[in-house]
Parts: structure tokens; C-alpha cells; sequence
């Protein structure tokens, strides 16, 4: 019992650091961006091709898919996101549908269509088992990473200036334009950082959720319900709307699985309803 | 006074009046059932693609309702129908009633879920719905088949007369007779009262109460229309391939018709149409000389698309739609 | 409306009329439409098939009975519907002699009112539903069925002590099979067994494998699609199931000798039963694999490539029986009893149900040169469709 | 002369911040009221409650004798009252003719017709035609309302919402943002406007507010400061030290 517990919170630890750059991309330029898990899936690919072809060690590829997906972020937002920013939302989801399409098309030319599959290292294989629960080393591994990073996201985004600069940005681009904010600069910087998370989480990823060309289908849906329920407006929101989501998806598989895979959708809809503006939005006159 | 109240009516007269590109359209939307015998099979999904996406027009164009899910919709009609035939009625016409009354319904329950809320509540809010569906159709397979589809359709002869050959002569016929005559239905409910009154709510939806009209109830009485179309072309599915599998309810059944609807261009009835064209064409070419990565370059086309290449497809559609007036043509919103 | 009727039918009977008068062309080449999902989540299926395909008309040349072969590949991305015009548009417009292919159930079924339409035979390569071949006279299969490789576990694992069994399959059709012959066939012999089905479109298996857990069963029978085996496997292992001593049992699919390498050591034990192994130890599977091999780059021949390798087999069996002739029922009836030394060793196309009849091979997984194999060390000769034969 | 709008005690709170302070308001009928007072007052708020596109906390508004304090924006247009925006709030897609036909079929019930033809409708025709010719709007009738100057889109607002055939009248700050060589016929279109018709005027120039004007609310923080003959109010020293003064400078 205590087990799915924690398996779910370390999922939805995987799925918070997955969507929360979506969040704040999504909050800052009111830019619905379905192409994140592309960025993510980016992630899963370097790591697989450093360990595979390179044999560089697990843990030494996780900063480098940060690094990398959000190199790549700070172009792709450059050279073909800029333009989108000011069109409506229609014109942003085809767009990124089709950066998805290329993204799902391209890993398959050069990956290949199956399944990617990697070796943690020995330590990280096998589980504790304390007091009578077992706890996966691995999950409790991105447990931690990912409790860290989520506390230092929210320590970032609460007390620094970089992070009163970002929500004042996200309350209202335009009084922050009107204040001096440099707005589009505080963007690319951002959503550089968004990519960069989205490509450790799908690093993170693939033990717990697989990695193959379709990725950024399969789990767009689990992204935008993190944003949607969470809210754009705070760190915090979409971290416990991803605990939410893990739990739940977790616990309805184990106590229901006939049924398990509506609950996270039928949850969804319900949050929706009950609360249109995400369940974590501060609410706005 | 009675000058100007004729100049009145000549100007709404006018506004739904009959183009001649429109009558070359469908002359032409005829005549390819000669011209291209080989392909009738293609053309009866181009067909029942553009009617799916006249059914989105008529909530994303004309009322501004974005929607993630509208498979949803799409996979209830198929059903309904292929579950009808199934079970020994047999008809299109009576399958088809059926489906558009069953997904009807499903839309005007749905409705208050949508009729409320923002762009992106919307779009998540079809995007659970439509996944809802697609787990229920997926785990009662008792009813549905489940993932290996729904079995042993046997559909009779349209009007008993015509049935349904290998060859997708009747199919395309009966498709594209179905587009027609529930393009004229749209047609003139977009000229009417009520589609002024849709028009006014997507353009402004705080200017639209003030003038009196009530969105709630206008959004889900065309939501409700709008789902029992997708219904419709859910049955023109089931119907001419005699089979039923849950890619009806797929999700990438939904994002293909907006970018369906979205490269015709919303808001004026042959963006659907032309956006069916465009697209199956464009695939069907694609994965001719590239059988795995027309993805890829679907993929491409609508990043450019939307970048760049939308002045063209449109400047060619605006150049025969620019002697219409205005009404009609209307905007994207 | 009847001016309306009269013309419509005028215009049906015409263009019926045309196209018959086109008919008779290339009269020296027999066309095979091939229909696999080159793209989408069952792309390897296609690859695997595809690549057999190849293969086996680079061996053996092209020209059978007189007639070319000349293959029409077409990706239907796994999806149903477009299975259906594919084939629809390969007999109508490409008048093929033969339909092949089809990576799964819905895909192959979806076909199946084509293939008695146009009385063109549907050779399966890779779905393994028990029920294809009853959906039209003109299916043959070259694959497998998933009863005919879950019952022989089910004897296996009585024999070998194991009284509960833990079944997790995937939802949809071929899981079912496999859980329902496996499950039935084991109750049968005073076994017992709980079950949990797992969403096609699942990300994580870990609750379902904790359920399996504290069951505390002998053994875990598992059915997954060839593809994702890989995570369901690292997941029984870092949950701790091996070494609470609990046997994984299963179809072969989940240690699928395409990713059988990436799955890694985690496989080894692994007990399951199938029609193939690529160590099986024949001349005819050595010659195969390295061919195959040589042929992609060191890809290694699965069950779906050994699948389309024997279908094209078949069909070229079948058009030098018929001397070039392209009848379909005609092709049908040669096909019919057809047998040969396959790589996975003797089969036979059964004359009544046109299904396959074949070894099903007891294999543990193990290291052999360094490399993984699923190591065949008992046969249970020449296995007939379980479900079918119950009909009987 | 008898109350057609009324408000008692109409509070409306923000967070802890109290837009709107227990008003009570009397719309006289034919009246030509002008609400005025500092940016920040609540004038806008309390034209949001009474048409319904804010709830208030507590306190009623009466149209005619009838609470309507519950009652959806749609469903208080349909029982006489209609309104302009401060920033325009236009159909811009639509010609002047068919944002006039539209306001006309709904008043008219028309809205849920599907199948109906506008120009069949006599009724639709004649209405719109009236309103067109009384507003002067007859020339530019079939140009996109987007393409229209600021000034004839003001005045084509004004329209719309005089073609719900009103009661009561609420304009919002009608000659905002016009330039100067439209301003006249915007502000002759006002002046003429029925006498049946009740006008509460919300503005800032006080040109236009005593041109029109029979009575004048001050509105500040919120509150009611004063309320009376534009006279009397443009005496009164509390509003003189609270608005006036300022305003004059501006």
C-alpha cells in the first residue's frame, strides 16, 4: 500500500519536472506549446546515445540532456517560436502538432521505432525493503533529484529577483514591459530552462515510462492535464497536480485496473469543471 | 423609406446567394467520380474527412469553440451505425439517423462542459471526453469488439438499390451525397437568425450579450448540431468500409481535422472541403515515395504552413471567395 | 427522384463496364500487396517483415510458375481503417494476386471482407488472434496463434510444480487469448490463477506488478506486445519478483529476439514458450539468420521476420503449384496442406482451418557467445490452433 | 415622473476592496442622468451590475419595477436595457446592416430560427432599416465595421444597442477616443435620441455632461457624493474639492 504510495509520488515527481516548463512558458506568453514533449523526448535520446555509443555513465548524462535540450530550446524559441507568439491559439497547436509530427517521424529515421533501452548502473538496480515496504533504489533516486529540483524551482521562482522579475512577467507582460522587464529576453531564458527540465525528465523518464518515437504523443495529454489542473501562475500548482496525477494513475491501476486508465482523465474533466481556472490558480478579479 | 428598407433586403438577399465558384464546386466534386475511377476510394475519405470538418467549421468557425476532441463525436457515430447494422438494421439511411441522433445527444450532454470556460479549458475538456470515450469503446468489448474492432457489418443497399462495391463507387456517391445535402442544412443555418447570432458570440462574445443573445444557449444548441454531423460522418465510416475500430476515436483523428479545417481556413463552410482535399491529397502523395516518414513532411508543411505558407493556399481561396460579400465570407476569428 | 434513380444506376453500370475492359494486362506478373505498419508504434513489425520479405526474393529469385513477383508496399501506420482502402485500392486498382502482411488483429481483420470480395488470398504474417482465420476462406496464416503457444506453458508449468500463477496480459485481443488458453488449460489441471490486464497504452507497469507481488504467486505469465517487453521486464526485476523466487512464464512475445539485447540480463530464466527462437538449432535457421543478418545490418530475425519470410514462401509454393495461375481459390486449395522445413522448423498450413501447424518450443533465456538467446530445450511437436480444434 | 432603473444598497466587493458602497441610485424615465467622478470611482463597476456582467455582493437592481438583480446580461436587454462600452465592443467581421439585423432578430425573438431567411423577414428589414437611416449609418451599411472610422464605430455601438429598443440607455463614456472632426455628429446623434428613452451618461468632459445632462451623480470611492441638478452639483464644494477642481485642470 505504502509501496504504490510512493511508486506514484515518484511518478508524478517525473511527470512535475516533465510539464512545469510548460507551465511557465504557457503562463509567460500565453503560448500553448503541445510540442514540450518533444523536448523531452530529446532528453531520453541523448542519454540513451551516451550511454549506448559513448559509454558515458548514467548519472554524467543527465546534466548533459539539461544542457542540451535547452540549448537546442534557446534556438528552436529563436528561430521558430518567436513568430508564433503573437498568433492565437489555433495557429500555436497546429504549429506545434507539427513539430510533434516531425519530432515523432524524425526519432524514427534515426533511432529507429522500438523501445529505447538503457542499464542503470548497478546501484541504482533493486529496492530497500523497510518495514515492510519495498522501495525501488531508482525511484527513490529521481524521488530525490527531482524533490531537489522542485524545491530549488520554487526557492528560485519565490526569492530571487530572476524569479519576481518572471512572475510579475507572467501576471502581466505588459505592465512588466512597461516596468523595464526585458519580457522576451526573460522568455528565452526561461523557456530555455523549460526545455532543459523537460529533456532531464524524459531522461529520468525512461525506466518508468519508456522511450520510443511516439513519446511526445503518448505523453502530451499527461503534460497538459499537470498544466491545466495546476495552473500557469505558480510552481507549486502544477507540483501537486503531477502528485496528484501520479497517485492517482498510480493507485487506480493498482486498485482498479479494470478501469485504471479513465481515472486520470475522468479526474481531469471533473478539476475542469469544478474548477475552469486549474485547481491551484489564484484567483484573479 | 421603402428605398433604403430594399437596399436592406438586397443586401441580405445577397449575403446568401449562390457564387458561381460554389456551383463549379460541387459540379466538380460530381464530375470526379469520372475523372479519377481509380481513386473513388480516396475521394470517399476525402469526402467523409471534409464532412468532419464541416462539423468542426460549424463550432470552431462560425462560433469559435476550439476543441482537441471532437473525434469523440466522430467515434459515437461510427459505432452507433456499425452497432445498428450489426444487429440486423442494416439500412445507411436509418444507420445514419441513428448515428446523428446518438452523437447528437452525446454533444448537448457534453455541452455544458464546453459552452463555459476559456480556449484552454476547452481544448482540455474535449481532450478528456474524447479520451473517455476512446477507454470505454477500448474495455467493453463485449459491445465494441475492444481493439480488434467491431465485426460483421453488413450494410444493405443504399435506397435498396446500390451497394456498397469494392470499388467505392456507391460509397463516394452515397458520401458525397450526404456532405450535400448536410452542407445545405449548414448553409442555411449559417445564413440564418441563429448563425447571425453564432457569428456575434465568436466575434464578441460581450458584445453578443449585450445585444440580447444568449451564448450558453446558442453554443449548445450548435455544439449539439455540430456533434451530431461528426456523427453523421462517423456513420459514412462505418458504413462504407463495413467496419469499426477505435482509431475512430483516436486522438490523432481529432488534431488531423482541425489542421483539416485550419489549412482550408475556418468560418466559411469549404474551408473543411478544401482542407480534405489538401491534406489527404498531400498524404496520400507523401506516403506513396515515402511509406514511413510522411510524418515528417506532414509535419513540415504545417509548420510552414502556419510560419509562412497560409497567404498562399488562402490568397488562392480569397481570390474566388473576394466577390462574395462580406457576410458570407466572414473571418477568421 | 426516380429520373435521379435511373441515372445514378446508368452511370454505376457504365463505369462497372469500363473498368472490367481494363482488365487483362500484364498477364506474365503476379502482384503482392504487402500491408504492414512501417510507421507508428508497431513499426518494427513492418521492419521485421519487410526486411524477410526481401530477403527471401533476393534468395530465391523472383519468378514462380511463370509469374514475377512484384512487391506493392504500403504502411497502414497501424491503423485499421486505412488497411482496409489499402487493400480495397491494391485489389481494385493494382489487381493483386495476393494480400499480405497485416502486423496486427484489427489490421488483418479489417482486410478479411476485402480478401472474400475480391476472392484474393490474405496471407497473415504476423497477427496471432485464434479467430483470423474464420473471418474469410481466404485467410492463411503464417504466423502463429497465441492459444497454440500459451496452452503448452500452462502443461509445462503444472509439470513443473507450479501451482499459482500470476497472469498480466495486455488488453486487447492476442492478451486475451493468451490469458484465457493459458488461464483455462492451467485451472484445468488444478493449478490456480489470478489475472490483471494491462491498458494497451500503459507508461508504467508498476502498480500492476506490485498487485502481482503480493499475490505471492509461483509464477507470472505475461503477455505484451513484442516492443515493450523490455520495460515490463527491468520493472519485474526492480520490484524484486525474481528473487522472491517467482518464475516468469509467458508466450514468447515479451523476450521478442529483436530487443532481447536491450532488454539485458534482466531476461535471463525467463521460461516461455513459442513457435521460434532465433538459436534454433536447424541448418535451414543457421543459413537464415545470417543471412538476415548480413542482409540489416546485424538485425536479428524475430518471430515476425521468420513470419513473412515463410509467408512469401507459401505464396510462391502455391503459384508453382497452380502453374502462374492467379485464381484465388485456386491459390487457396494449393496452399492448403502445404508443408515444408521452415527456419523454426517443420510447419504446415492446416487444410481445414488454413491455419498454421508448428512446433511450439519450451525455452529458457540465457548468455550464449555473450550474446542473449532463448534457448529451446523441449519440443511439442507440430500444434494445431487450440481454439479451433476445440470447435472441432 | 417615476423610477425606470433603481438600485438599493448595491454593494460590490473585490477581495477586501469595496468597488461599489451600498448605492442607491434612481434612473428618473425620459431623464438625461450623468454618472461622473475620478478614474477609480466604481462608475464602470456599477454599470457592470446593472447589466449584469458583475454579480453583486448585496443589494438589488429594479428595471421597471422588476428585481433583476439575477437575471443573465441577455435576459435584462430583452426587458429594455442596453448599453455601449467604454472601449468599442463590435462585431468586427460584420457589416453595420448585419450587427443592426442581428440586435433586431434577437429583440424580435428570432435568435433560435435556423432555417428562417433574415430577408424574408419583414419585420428584421423594416427595424433595421430605421435604425440605419435614424443614425445615418444608410451610406456605409455594407463596409466591414473593422474598416470604419473610430468615430462611425462609436456611432454604429450606439445603434446596436438603440436597436435592442431600449428603455433605459447606458452609454459609457460614448465620445471617448473620437476625434475631434467626428465629435459633432457622434454628439448631435445623442442629443437626439428619443425622450421616452432614459439616458444614464457615464463622463469625464464636462462639455458634453453639462450639454446633456438634467442630472448628475458623483461617484467617488465608490460611493454616492452627491446627486442632484447639474447646478446645484457643479455648486456643491465637496464635489468641487473631489472632482471638479481636478477635472477643470485637465
Amino acid at each position: 500500500m505504502l509501496t504504490i504510495l510512493f511508486d506514484g509520488i515518484a511518478y508524478g515527481m517525473v511527470l512535475f519536472v516533465l510539464a512545469c516548463g510548460l507551465s511557465v512558458t504557457m503562463g509567460l506568453m500565453n503560448f500553448v506549446n503541445l510540442a514540450h514533449g518533444a523536448f523531452a523526448m530529446l532528453g531520453g535520446y541523448i542519454t540513451v546515445i551516451l550511454m549506448q555509443r559513448l559509454g558515458v555513465p548514467f548519472l554524467l548524462t543527465l546534466p548533459l540532456a539539461f544542457i542540451g535540450v535547452a540549448l537546442v530550446g534557446v534556438v528552436l524559441e529563436r528561430v521558430l517560436y518567436r513568430p508564433m507568439y503573437g498568433k492565437n491559439h489555433l495557429d500555436q497547436v497546429m504549429f506545434t502538432i507539427g513539430i510533434v509530427f516531425m519530432a515523432v517521424a524524425g526519432a524514427d529515421y534515426l533511432m529507429g521505432s522500438s523501445q529505447q533501452i538503457i542499464k542503470l548502473p548497478a546501484w541504482l538496480q533493486g529496492r530497500f525493503n523497510i518495514g515492510g515496504v519495498g522501495i525501488g533504489k531508482y525511484r527513490l533516486f529521481v524521488l530525490v533529484v527531482c524533490g531537489i529540483l522542485a524545491f530549488s524551482l520554487q526557492w528560485g521562482f519565490t526569492k530571487t529577483r530572476f524569479g519576481s522579475r518572471l512572475r510579475a512577467s507572467v501576471d502581466d507582460a505588459r505592465v512588466a514591459r512597461g516596468l523595464g522587464i526585458p519580457v522576451n529576453r526573460l522568455f528565452a531564458l526561461t523557456f530555455a530552462l523549460g526545455s532543459g527540465l523537460a529533456g532531464l525528465g524524459g531522461a529520468l523518464g525512461i525506466e518508468l515510462m519508456g522511450l520510443d518515437p511516439s513519446f511526445p504523443l503518448k505523453f502530451m495529454i499527461y503534460f497538459l492535464v499537470v498544466v491545466t489542473v495546476g495552473g500557469t501562475s505558480t510552481i507549486t500548482g502544477p507540483f501537486f497536480a503531477a502528485m496528484l496525477l501520479g497517485v492517482a494513475d498510480v493507485a487506480g491501476k493498482y486498485f482498479v485496473p479494470e478501469i485504471g486508465a479513465f481515472i486520470i482523465y475522468v479526474l481531469m474533466v471533473i478539476l475542469l469543471i469544478v474548477r475552469p481556472d486549474g485547481l491551484f490558480a489564484r484567483g484573479r478579479a | 423609406m421603402s428605398t433604403l428598407e430594399d437596399r436592406v433586403r438586397a443586401s441580405l438577399l445577397a449575403s446568401r446567394r449562390w457564387h458561381g465558384a460554389e456551383i463549379a464546386f460541387w459540379l466538380l466534386a460530381l464530375a470526379v467520380f469520372w475523372l479519377f475511377p481509380r481513386n473513388l476510394l480516396l475521394l470517399n475519405e476525402i469526402a467523409i474527412l471534409a464532412l468532419f470538418a464541416l462539423s468542426l467549421d460549424l463550432i470552431l468557425g462560425f462560433a469559435g469553440i476550439v476543441s482537441l476532441g471532437h473525434a469523440a463525436f466522430l467515434g459515437l457515430g461510427a459505432y452507433a451505425a456499425g452497432l445498428l447494422a450489426k444487429h440486423g438494421i442494416g439500412d445507411p439511411l436509418v444507420g445514419l439517423a441513428f448515428a446523428m441522433i446518438v452523437s447528437g445527444l452525446a454533444g448537448l450532454l457534453a455541452s455544458p462542459l464546453i459552452v463555459k470556460g476559456n480556449d484552454l479549458t476547452r481544448l482540455m475538456v474535449t481532450l478528456g471526453v474524447a479520451l473517455i470515450l476512446h477507454e470505454i469503446a477500448n474495455s467493453w468489448g463485449s459491445l465494441t469488439g475492444g481493439a480488434d474492432g467491431l465485426q460483421g457489418i453488413a450494410i444493405n443497399p443504399v435506397l435498396g438499390l446500390f451497394s456498397f462495391d469494392l470499388f467505392g463507387k456507391t460509397a463516394y456517391l452515397y458520401s458525397l451525397s450526404v456532405l450535400f445535402v448536410l452542407f445545405l442544412v449548414a448553409r442555411r443555418m449559417m445564413n440564418s437568425p441563429f448563425g447571425l447570432s453564432l457569428r456575434a458570440i465568436r466575434d464578441n462574445s460581450l458584445r453578443a450579450a449585450a445585444s440580447g443573445v444568449p451564448p450558453s444557449q446558442r453554443l449548445a444548441l450548435i455544439y449539439t448540431i455540430a456533434a451530431s454531423y461528426a456523427g453523421a460522418a462517423g456513420a459514412l465510416i462505418a458504413q462504407t468500409s463495413q467496419f469499426v475500430s477505435l482509431d475512430v476515436l483516436d486522438f490523432h483523428r481529432s488534431a488531423d481535422v482541425m489542421l483539416v479545417l485550419i489549412i482550408g481556413g475556418p468560418g466559411y463552410l469549404y474551408g473543411g472541403m478544401i482542407g480534405a482535399i489538401v491534406f489527404k491529397f498531400l498524404q496520400d502523395t507523401i506516403s506513396a515515395f515515402t511509406p514511413q516518414y510522411w510524418m515528417f513532411w506532414i509535419g513540415l508543411f504545417l509548420v510552414l504552413f502556419v510560419l509562412r505558407g497560409r497567404t498562399l493556399i488562402h490568397g488562392g481561396v480569397k481570390l474566388i471567395m473576394s466577390r462574395l460579400p462580406a457576410r458570407v465570407r466572414g473571418k477568421r476569428s | 427522384m426516380t429520373l435521379r434513380r435511373h441515372f445514378l444506376k446508368g452511370v454505376l453500370g457504365l463505369s462497372v463496364a469500363a473498368a472490367m475492359g481494363s482488365a487483362a494486362y500484364a498477364q506474365d506478373v503476379a502482384k503482392i500487396g504487402l500491408i504492414l505498419p512501417m510507421t507508428g508504434p508497431f513499426a518494427s513489425t513492418g521492419k521485421q517483415i519487410d526486411a524477410a520479405v526481401k530477403l527471401f526474393l533476393a534468395q530465391n529469385g523472383n519468378t514462380f510458375g511463370g509469374k514475377k513477383i512484384e512487391i506493392i508496399l504500403k504502411d497502414d501506420t497501424g491503423n485499421a481503417d486505412t488497411t482496409r482502402r489499402l487493400a480495397q485500392e491494391l485489389v481494385v486498382n493494382d489487381r493483386v494476386a495476393f494480400l499480405a502482411g497485416f502486423g496486427l488483429t484489427p489490421l488483418a481483420l479489417a482486410a478479411a471482407q476485402v480478401a472474400t470480395q475480391a476472392k484474393v488470398p490474405e496471407i497473415v504474417m504476423a497477427a496471432a488472434t485464434a479467430t483470423i482465420t474464420e473471418a474469410s476462406p481466404y485467410i492463411v496464416r503464417t504466423s502463429f496463434t497465441l492459444p497454440q503457444a500459451s496452452e503448452p506453458m500452462a502443461d509445462w508449468a503444472l509439470k513443473n510444480n507450479i501451482k499459482k500463477v500470476f497472469t498480466v496480459v495486455t488488453d486487447y485481443g492476442p492478451g486475451i487469448d493468451a490469458e484465457n488458453s493459458f488461464a483455462n488449460k492451467f485451472k484445468a489441471g488444478g493449478g490456480t490463477v489470478e489475472s490483471v490486464r494491462v491498458p494497451l497504452r500503459n507508461p508504467d507497469f508498476a502498480p500492476f506488478l506490485q498487485r502481482a507481488a503480493e499475490a505471492k504467486p509461483d509464477a507470472l505469465f505475461v503477455f505484451v506486445p513484442s516492443g515493450i517487453g523490455a520495460q515490463f521486464m527491468k520493472q519485474f526485476v526492480e520490484r524484486g519478483l525474481d528473487k522472491a523466487g517467482v518464475k516468469l512464464i509467458g508466450p514468447g512475445d515479451v523476450v521478442d529476439d529483436d530487443i532481447l539485447a536491450g532488454i539485458g540480463d534482466v531476461a535471463i530464466g525467463a521460461i516461455t514458450t513459442h513457435h521460434y527462437s532465433a538459436a534454433h538449432d536447424s541448418a535451414a535457421n543457421k543459413a537464415f539468420v545470417a543471412a538476415f543478418k548480413a542482409a540489416n545490418g546485424g538485425m536479428r530475425p524475430n518471430f515476425m521476420g521468420v513470419g513473412g519470410y515463410d509467408g512469401m514462401r507459401v505464396i510462391t509454393e502455391a503459384l508453382k503449384k497452380t502453374n502462374g495461375n492467379t485464381d484465388g481459390d485456386a491459390l487457396i486449395a494449393a496452399m492448403k496442406g502445404m508443408s515444408f522445413e521452415s527456419p523454426r522448423g517443420p510447419i504446415q498450413i492446416d487444410a481445414d482451418t488454413r491455419d498454421i501447424v508448428q512446433n511450439i518450443y519450451v525455452r529458457k533465456t540465457e548468455k550464449k557467445d555473450g550474446e542473449l538467446y532463448n534457448i529451446e530445450f523441449t519440443i511439442i511437436p507440430m500444434v494445431k490452433d487450440p481454439v479451433k480444434a476445440a470447435k472441432k | 415622473m417615476s423610477a425606470v432603473l433603481q438600485t438599493n444598497a448595491l454593494v460590490k466587493t473585490f477581495g477586501g476592496i469595496m468597488a461599489t458602497d451600498r448605492i442607491d441610485f434612481t434612473l428618473e424615465k425620459g431623464a438625461r442622468h450623468a454618472l461622473i467622478g475620478p478614474n477609480g470611482a466604481g462608475k464602470t463597476t456599477f454599470v457592470n451590475l446593472l447589466t449584469g456582467v458583475l454579480q453583486p455582493t448585496s443589494g438589488t437592481v429594479v428595471l421597471n419595477g422588476e428585481d433583476i438583480t439575477q437575471l443573465s446580461r441577455e435576459s435584462r436587454v430583452k426587458r429594455g436595457m442596453a448599453r455601449t462600452f467604454q472601449i468599442n465592443q463590435l462585431f468586427s467581421t460584420m457589416t453595420p446592416l448585419a450587427m443592426i439585423a442581428l440586435v433586431a432578430s434577437e429583440r424580435l425573438g428570432y435568435g433560435v430560427r435556423a432555417f428562417s431567411r433574415l430577408d424574408h423577414d419583414r419585420r428584421v428589414i423594416e427595424e433595421t432599416a430605421a435604425i440605419l437611416a435614424q443614425f445615418r449609418l444608410e451610406d456605409i451599411m455594407d463596409n466591414s465595421i473593422a474598416s470604419l472610422p473610430y468615430g462611425k464605430q462609436r456611432q454604429v455601438e450606439i445603434a446596436a444597442a438603440f436597436a435592442a429598443q431600449p428603455s433605459v440607455l447606458l452609454l459609457d463614456e460614448p465620445a471617448a477616443g473620437v476625434p475631434e472632426a467626428e465629435r459633432r455628429e457622434l454628439l448631435n446623434i445623442v442629443g437626439s435620441l428619443p425622450s421616452d428613452v432614459s439616458v444614464l451618461l457615464i463622463e469625464h468632459d464636462m462639455d458634453i455632461i453639462f450639454r446633456f445632462a438634467t442630472r448628475i451623480t458623483v461617484l467617488v470611492n465608490g460611493r454616492v457624493l452627491a446627486d442632484g441638478d447639474p447646478t446645484i452639483i457643479a455648486r456643491d464644494p465637496a464635489v468641487r474639492a473631489a472632482y471638479l477642481g481636478e477635472a477643470s485642470h485637465a
